[in-house]
C-alpha cells in the first residue's frame, strides 16, 4: 500500500463533524437517562421488597451479560413490534444506549450507597428524617460524590461504544469516518484520523475527570 | 410479525457442505473462548504488573504505566483492532511485514488475543491500581518495617490483597472480555458473530441465529461470573467478611 | 422517661440482648458499660428504634417504640442521639448540619433554624466554624458539632454511645466538659462511655452489661466502691488499672 | 403496507452505503446508486396510486445482517441495495422482477499473473463476512479438491483492502461490486476481474411477503420501466458513464441473462438460474 | 543505639520535623508524646527510614539510615516496629504472619521459624491461636501478635508507634503488660504512648513534641513533676484530667 494520503482528511471534516455531534448528542443522552434509571434501579436492587429487587437484579445482570451489538439489534428489531410502529435508527440508538447504560449505572450507584457508612444512616434517621429524605439529602450526594469518577469513566466508556451503532446503520463518527474511508479508499489513514480523533477526546476526558476529582472530593 | 420462524435450522445441513448450522455455531463458540480467555491470561498478566507498577515511588515507571493505560484505554476496541491489523504492519520491513500479512499461522486470531488482552489489561490495570490506592498505608510499612524488600513486599502483602479487594470489578472485566472478543469478527476471527452473520446470510433464520448467539454469549459471561465468586469464595480470607481490608 | 422492660433480640441465631430491663427517670443521667461486643450499642439503638427488637417493650416518654403505629420519625426527632463516630454528614458545612433536620423534619423556617444552629454553635464554643466542613475540624470538634445538632432539635433526652472512643486523648475533655454542663443542666442522659470520671461525676446510676445481659444496674456510688458481680469488678480492674 | 404508507405519509427506503454502483453514498454521503434510482420510480408509482404527491421518502441504512429482519417488522419499506433474491429468502420476503445480475468472480492485482480459480491452491482469498461468496468459494474447494486460505473482510471495503496490502492475492466477490472497488481504488490499472463464474445471481429490490396489492403495484412499476426502456437509460447512466464519487467510469455493460430478463421480466431465485 | 541529629523534614511547603535531636542508648526505654498532628508518627518513622528525611543524621546502631549506600531491609530487619492498627497481614494465619520475614528475610528454615514463632506466641499467651486469622482475634490479641512478629526476627531494638491507641479500654492492659516485661528484660524501646501510666514505670525519659519540634527531652521524673515548657503542662492536665 505504500505511502500514505493524509489528503483525504480535509474534505471528510463536516461529515466527521456531523457524526461527532451525533455521538455527543447519544453520549449525553444515555448517560443521563442512565443515571437516573440506573439509581432508579439501584434503589430497587437495594430495596427490602425482596422482587423488585430480584427483577432489577435480573435485568442488570442479563443487560451486563450480552454484547451491546446484540442489545442493540435486538431493541433496533423488538421495539416496533412494542410500539407498533418503526422507529429511527437513531431514536432506537438512544434508547438502547439509555437501558443499556442504565445497568451499568446502577451498579456504580449502588456500590456508592453502599460505600456510605451504615452510620450515616443511623444518624439521619436519629435526627427524625423519613427513608426518603435520607436518601435524598444525605446518601445520594454522598454516594454521587464518591462515584463521581467512575460516573465519568463509564461515559468515557459508553462514549467508546456508541461506535457500535454501526450495527443499525446510524450515523455516528466512526461511521462517518468510515463512509468517507470508502468513497475515497483511504480506509486506513481514516482509521488513523478516527482514533486520533476518540484518542483525544476521552484522554482530555479523562484528565478532566481527575481534576474534578480532586475538586469534588469530600474531605474526610 | 412477518416472520418464518423455523427452530429446526440449527440441525439443517448448511448450503455449501456436510456440517450442520450447529457445527457452525460450535466452531464460533471455539474461537470465542479461545480469543477470550488468551485474551484474559494476557490482560491479567500485563494488567497486574503495569497496575502495580503505577504505585510504586518511582516517578518513571508510574509514568510508564500511566502512558500504558491511556494508551489502550482511550480508543475503541473496533478502532484498535484495525490499526493492529492494517496498518502496523506497514511499518515493518517489506519482508516481515509480507511473513506477517500472508504467512504467519493464525494471525487473525493472535492479532484478536494480542489486542483485546491489551486494551483489557489497561482496565485491569487501573483496578489493581485502585485496589493497592484502597489499602492502609500501614500494611505497606508494616512489610518494609520487617525488613521485606519493596518486590517481596507487593509479592507477599500488598498483592495478595489488593487482588481479593480487586475480584469483584474483575469479574465485570472477565465478563467484557467475551463480550468483546465479537469485535474480533472485523479482522476475520472466525469466532461467534461471524458464525451468526454466516449463518444468518446462509439460512436467512436471522432472529433464530442471534437468539441462540445471545444465548451463547450469555452462557459464556455467566459462567464468568460463576468461576469468579467461586474464586472469591475459596480466597476468602477468614474473620474479614463484609469488613473491608 | 425512658423504660425498658424485658427486651431480648437476635441477629440469627445468636442473641445479642437476653431479657434487658432498665430505665431513665427524667433529668437523670444512667451510664452503660462494659466489655466490647456485650451488646450496649445495640441496647441503645432499640430505645429509639434505630435497631428493631423481638421480646420486650421499649417506651420514651409514654410511647411505645416497637408499636407499629408509632410514627417513628416523630418519635426519633424528640430523642437526640450521639455518635461514637461522629456520623455528621460530611459534604454539608457545620451549618447546613444543624440546619437540615430543623427545617425538614420540625418544619422551622430557614432563618429560625440558622439562628437555633448559630445558638448551639456558640454554646459548644464552636460559632466561627459554621462554615467549614465536618473533614477541616478535628474530632473533638466535630463531636461538639455533632452535640450541637442534636440539641437543635430540642430533644427530651440525649442518648450518647461512647461519644469520646474515637477521640485523641488531648480532645476528650472538651467534649466532657459539654456533656457534664448539659448533665447539671438537667437534661435526660443514657451514656455509653468508658469515662469512668464522668460516670462518678454525674451519673445517677451505672448499668453493667455483659453478654447481652443487664449484669448490674447500681447506684453509682455502690458501682464503683462494691461491684456486686465478679465480673463487673474483673471489668473495672482492668480498665481503672492503667 | 400502502395502508401504512398512506396513514403515515411516508415511505422508509432500505439502503446501503457500499455496494456500487447498486446502492452506496455519494461524497455529500447522500444515497445515490442505480437500485435508489428504480426505487425512487417506484416511490413515484406509490405517489400517483395514493394521490400523495406529498410523500417523505425516508432512508434508512440497512446491512447485510438485519435487512430482512428491518423489511420483515416494517422498518422498511422498500429494500433498495444488493440483494440476491434466493430460494431461502423468499421464505421471509418477497422480490421486485430482477432488475441486475452480478456473477461472482474474482478481482487479483494483474502483476499476480494469476488468471483462474485453480491457481489459487494454498493462497490466502479474501471475501467478506456473512455473504454467500464464502460458501460458494467452501463448494468450489470440495469441487475441485484443493484449498484456499480464505480471509475475511467484515465488509467488501476492508476485505478489499487486503487484497491491496497483500494480505490476500484474490477477492471473491460479485463482479459489480469489484468493479466498483476497482475504480475507485488508488490505481485501478493495476487490477482486473479474472477467472471463472462461481455463480451466477439474480439481485432484486425487496418488499414485504404476503401483501400483494404492494407488490403487484411494485411489479407494475418496475415492468413499466423495463417496457418504456427507461431502465436501460438508467443502466447506461449507473453502468457505462462516470458516477459519483470520483466520476469514474465503471464500462459494465448489460449482460445477456439481465437482457433476456428485461425483455421477460421474472422474479424466479437464484436457485433457477445455475439450474440451467 | 539510636541517634537522632538535628532531623528536619517538608512535606511539601510544611515542616513537619524541625530540627528534632535526641537519642535512646542501650537497654534504655524512650516514651515520645505530644498533640496530634505534633510529628510523632513521622518521627518515629524516620528511623527505620520509613519516611525519607531532608536534613540532619539518625543512626541506628552506627548505621547511618539516610546513606544511600545502607541496605535498608537488612537494617529494618534488626529494628522491630508496632503500628497503632496493628498492621498483621490479614491474608495469612497468625503462624504464617510471624514466618513470612523470618524465611524470606533472614533465609531461616520454615521449621526453625515456625519453632521461633511458636516460642513467641506462647510468651505472648496466644499459642493456642496460630492457626487463627488476625480478624478472628481481638485487638489486643492482634497487638500481641504484632509485637511477638517483631520479636521473630529478634531486633535489637523496637519501636512503637500509639500501640494501644486503637484498643478497646480493656485491652489496652494486657499489652502494656507485654510491653512493661519487654522493657523490664532490657529491650531498647522508642515509644509513641499517651499511656503515662507505662511512661512512669519504665520511661527512662519522656520526649514532648509540638509542631513538628522536640519541646521537651527530661527524665521521667522530672517530666511528670515539673514540666519545663508551658506547652507540656497544659497537654499533661489536658490528658490527666479526666
Ligand atoms: N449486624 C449484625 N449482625 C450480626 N451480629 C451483630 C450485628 N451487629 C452487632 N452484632 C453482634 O451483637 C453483639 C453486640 O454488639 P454491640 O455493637 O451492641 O456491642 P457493644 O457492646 O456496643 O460493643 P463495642 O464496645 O465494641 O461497641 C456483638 O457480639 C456483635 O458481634
Ligand atoms: N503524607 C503526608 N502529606 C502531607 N502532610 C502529612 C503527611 N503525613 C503527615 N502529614 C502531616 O505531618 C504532620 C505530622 O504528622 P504525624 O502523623 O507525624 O503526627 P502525629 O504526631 O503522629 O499525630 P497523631 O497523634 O495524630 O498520630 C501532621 O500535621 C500531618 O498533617
Ligand atoms: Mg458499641
Ligand atoms: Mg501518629
Amino acid at each position: 500500500m505504500g505511502e500514505f494520503d493524509f489528503s483525504v482528511w480535509q474534505p471528510s471534516l463536516p461529515f466527521i463533524r456531523d457524526g461527532l455531534l451525533f455521538t455527543l448528542r447519544l453520549t449525553l443522552v444515555a448517560m443521563s437517562g442512565g443515571i437516573v434509571i440506573g439509581t432508579l434501579l439501584a434503589l430497587a436492587r437495594l430495596s427490602p421488597i425482596v422482587p423488585l429487587a430480584r427483577v432489577a437484579g435480573a435485568y442488570v445482570d442479563l443487560m451486563r451479560s450480552i454484547p451491546l451489538v446484540l442489545v442493540i439489534l435486538w431493541f433496533f428489531l423488538v421495539i416496533p413490534f412494542i410500539t407498533g410502529s418503526p422507529v429511527g435508527a437513531e431514536t432506537s440508538a438512544i434508547i438502547t444506549f439509555t437501558a443499556f447504560e442504565a445497568a451499568f449505572y446502577c451498579e456504580i450507584m449502588r456500590s456508592g450507597i453502599q460505600s456510605v457508612p451504615r452510620g450515616q444512616v443511623n444518624a439521619a434517621f436519629a435526627l427524625g428524617l423519613g427513608q426518603a429524605q435520607t436518601m435524598i439529602h444525605v446518601i445520594l450526594p454522598q454516594a454521587v460524590r464518591n462515584m463521581l469518577p467512575v460516573l465519568l469513566t463509564q461515559t468515557i466508556v459508553l462514549f467508546q461504544d456508541t461506535s457500535l451503532v454501526y450495527a443499525i446503520g446510524a450515523k455516528d463518527m466512526l461511521k462517518a469516518a468510515d463512509v468517507v474511508g470508502k468513497n475515497y479508499n483511504r480506509p486506513v489513514e481514516m482509521i488513523v484520523l478516527s482514533a486520533l480523533i476518540y484518542f483525544t477526546i476521552c484522554f482530555s476526558l479523562s484528565l478532566a475527570v481527575k481534576q474534578l476529582q480532586k475538586r469534588v472530593a469530600i474531605i474526610r | 410479525m412477518n416472520y418464518h420462524w423455523n427452530w429446526g435450522i440449527f440441525l439443517e445441513p448448511v448450503k455449501s457442505g456436510d456440517e450442520t448450522y450447529l457445527d457452525w455455531l460450535i466452531t464460533g463458540l471455539g474461537w470465542t473462548l479461545a480469543v477470550s480467555l488468551t485474551a484474559w491470561l494476557i490482560a491479567l498478566c500485563i494488567g497486574i504488573a503495569v497496575g502495580a507498577l503505577r504505585t510504586t515511588p518511582s516517578r518513571l515507571l508510574v509514568m510508564l504505566g500511566n502512558a500504558w493505560v491511556e494508551l489502550f484505554r482511550n480508543i475503541p476496541l473496533l478502532v484498535q483492532m484495525f490499526l493492529w491489523f492494517f496498518v502496523a504492519p506497514e511499518f515493518l520491513p517489506r519482508e516481515w511485514s509480507l511473513w506477517v500479512k500472508q504467512d504467519m499461522p493464525a494471525k487473525e486470531f493472535i492479532t484478536a488475543a494480542l489486542c483485546l488482552g491489551f486494551f483489557t489489561s489497561s482496565r485491569v490495570a487501573e483496578q489493581v491500581r485502585a485496589g493497592v490506592g484502597s489499602l492502609p498505608r500501614g500494611q505497606h510499612d508494616a512489610a518494609l518495617a520487617l525488613g521485606l524488600t519493596l518486590g517481596q513486599a507487593y509479592r507477599h502483602v500488598i498483592l495478595p490483597q489488593a487482588l481479593r479487594i480487586v475480584i469483584p470489578p474483575l469479574t465485570s472485566e472477565f465478563m467484557n472480555v467475551f463480550k468483546n472478543s465479537s469485535v474480533a469478527f472485523a479482522i476475520g476471527v472466525l469466532e461467534l458473530t461471524f458464525q451468526a452473520r454466516q449463518m444468518q446470510e446462509d439460512s436467512e433464520q436471522g432472529i433464530e441465529t442471534y437468539l441462540a448467539v445471545t444465548l451463547l454469549y450469555f452462557i459464556c459471561a455467566f459462567t464468568a461470573n460463576r468461576v469468579m465468586a467461586l474464586i472469591e469464595a475459596r480466597t476468602r480470607v477468614p474473620g474479614l467478611i463484609g469488613k473491608p481490608a | 422517661m425512658i423504660e425498658i422492660r424485658n427486651v431480648s433480640k437476635w441477629y440469627g441465631q445468636t442473641q445479642v440482648l437476653k431479657d434487658c430491663s432498665t430505665h431513665v427517670a427524667k433529668g437523670e443521667v444512667v451510664v452503660v458499660c462494659g466489655p466490647s461486643g456485650s451488646g450496649k450499642s445495640t441496647l441503645i439503638k432499640c430505645v429509639n428504634g434505630l435497631e428493631p427488637f423481638a421480646q420486650g417493650t421499649i417506651t420514651v416518654d409514654g410511647i411505645s417504640v416497637s408499636d407499629p403505629k408509632t410514627d417513628l420519625p416523630r418519635l426519633r426527632a424528640r430523642v437526640g442521639m450521639v455518635f461514637q463516630h461522629f456520623e455528621l454528614f460530611p459534604h454539608m458545612s457545620v451549618e447546613q448540619n444543624l440546619v437540615l433536620a430543623q427545617v425538614k423534619v420540625l418544619g422551622r423556617s430557614a432563618e429560625e433554624a440558622v439562628a437555633r444552629g448559630a445558638a448551639l454553635l456558640d454554646r459548644v464554643g464552636l460559632r466561627e466554624h459554621a462554615a467549614k466542613f465536618p473533614g477541616q475540624l478535628s474530632g473533638g470538634q466535630q463531636q461538639r458539632v455533632a452535640i450541637a445538632r442534636a440539641l437543635a432539635m430540642d430533644p427530651i433526652c440525649l442518648l450518647f454511645d461512647e461519644p469520646t472512643s474515637a477521640l485523641d486523648p488531648e480532645m476528650i475533655g472538651e467534649v466532657l466538659d459539654v456533656m457534664v454542663e448539659l448533665a447539671q443542666e438537667g437534661m435526660t442522659m443514657m451514656c455509653v462511655t468508658h469515662e469512668m470520671g464522668f460516670a462518678r461525676k454525674v451519673a445517677k446510676r451505672v448499668v453493667f452489661m455483659d453478654h447481652g445481659e443487664i449484669v448490674e444496674d447500681a447506684p453509682t456510688n455502690a458501682f464503683f466502691d462494691a461491684p456486686a458481680s465478679e465480673r463487673a469488678k474483673t471489668f473495672l480492674s482492668r480498665i481503672l488499672h492503667h | 403496507t400502502l395502508k401504512k404508507i398512506r396513514d403515515s405519509g411516508s415511505i422508509t427506503l432500505g439502503i446501503r452505503e457500499s455496494s456500487y454502483p447498486l446502492s452506496y453514498l455519494d461524497d455529500k454521503q447522500q444515497p445515490v446508486g442505480y437500485h435508489i434510482d428504480v426505487c425512487n420510480r417506484i416511490v413515484d408509482a406509490v405517489k400517483a396510486q395514493l394521490k400523495l404527491p406529498a410523500l417523505k421518502v425516508q432512508h434508512q441504512a440497512v446491512t447485510s445482517q438485519n435487512r430482512i429482519p428491518l423489511v420483515g417488522n416494517g422498518t422498511v419499506d422498500l429494500e433498495c441495495g444488493s440483494t440476491t433474491n434466493n430460494e431461502a429468502r423468499q421464505k421471509q420476503v418477497a422480490f421486485a422482477p430482477t432488475t441486475f445480475v452480478t456473477n461472482v468472480r474474482m478481482a487479483v492485482k494483474k502483476a499476480s499473473g494469476i488468471r483462474s480459480l485453480d491457481q489459487l491452491n494454498g493462497k490466502p482469498v479474501a471475501t467478506t463476512t456473512g455473504t454467500t461468496s464464502v460458501q460458494l468459494m467452501r463448494a468450489h474447494e470440495k469441487g475441485k479438491g484443493i484449498d484456499f486460505k480464505e480471509v475475511y473482510g467484515k465488509d467488501h471495503a476492508d476485505a478489499f483492502l487486503m487484497l491491496e496490502t497483500d494480505r490476500a492475492v484474490a477477492f471473491v466477490m460479485d463482479d459489480n461490486l469489484l468493479a466498483g472497488l476497482i475504480v475507485s481504488s488508488k490505481a485501478p490499472a493495476d487490477y482486473a476481474i479474472v477467472g471463472e463464474v462461481l455463480n451466477v445471481e439474480p439481485i432484486a429490490i425487496m418488499l414485504r411477503r404476503d401483501d400483494p396489492a404492494f407488490k403487484k403495484l411494485v411489479d407494475a412499476a418496475v415492468i413499466g420501466l423495463m417496457k418504456s426502456g427507461e431502465l436501460d437509460k438508467l443502466y447506461t447512466r449507473w453502468f457505462l458513464s462516470p458516477i459519483p464519487p470520483k466520476n469514474a467510469n465503471l464500462n459494465f455493460p448489460m449482460s445477456d441473462q439481465l437482457k433476456a430478463l428485461i425483455k421477460a421480466p421474472n422474479d424466479a431465485p437464484a436457485e433457477s438460474f445455475n439450474k440451467k
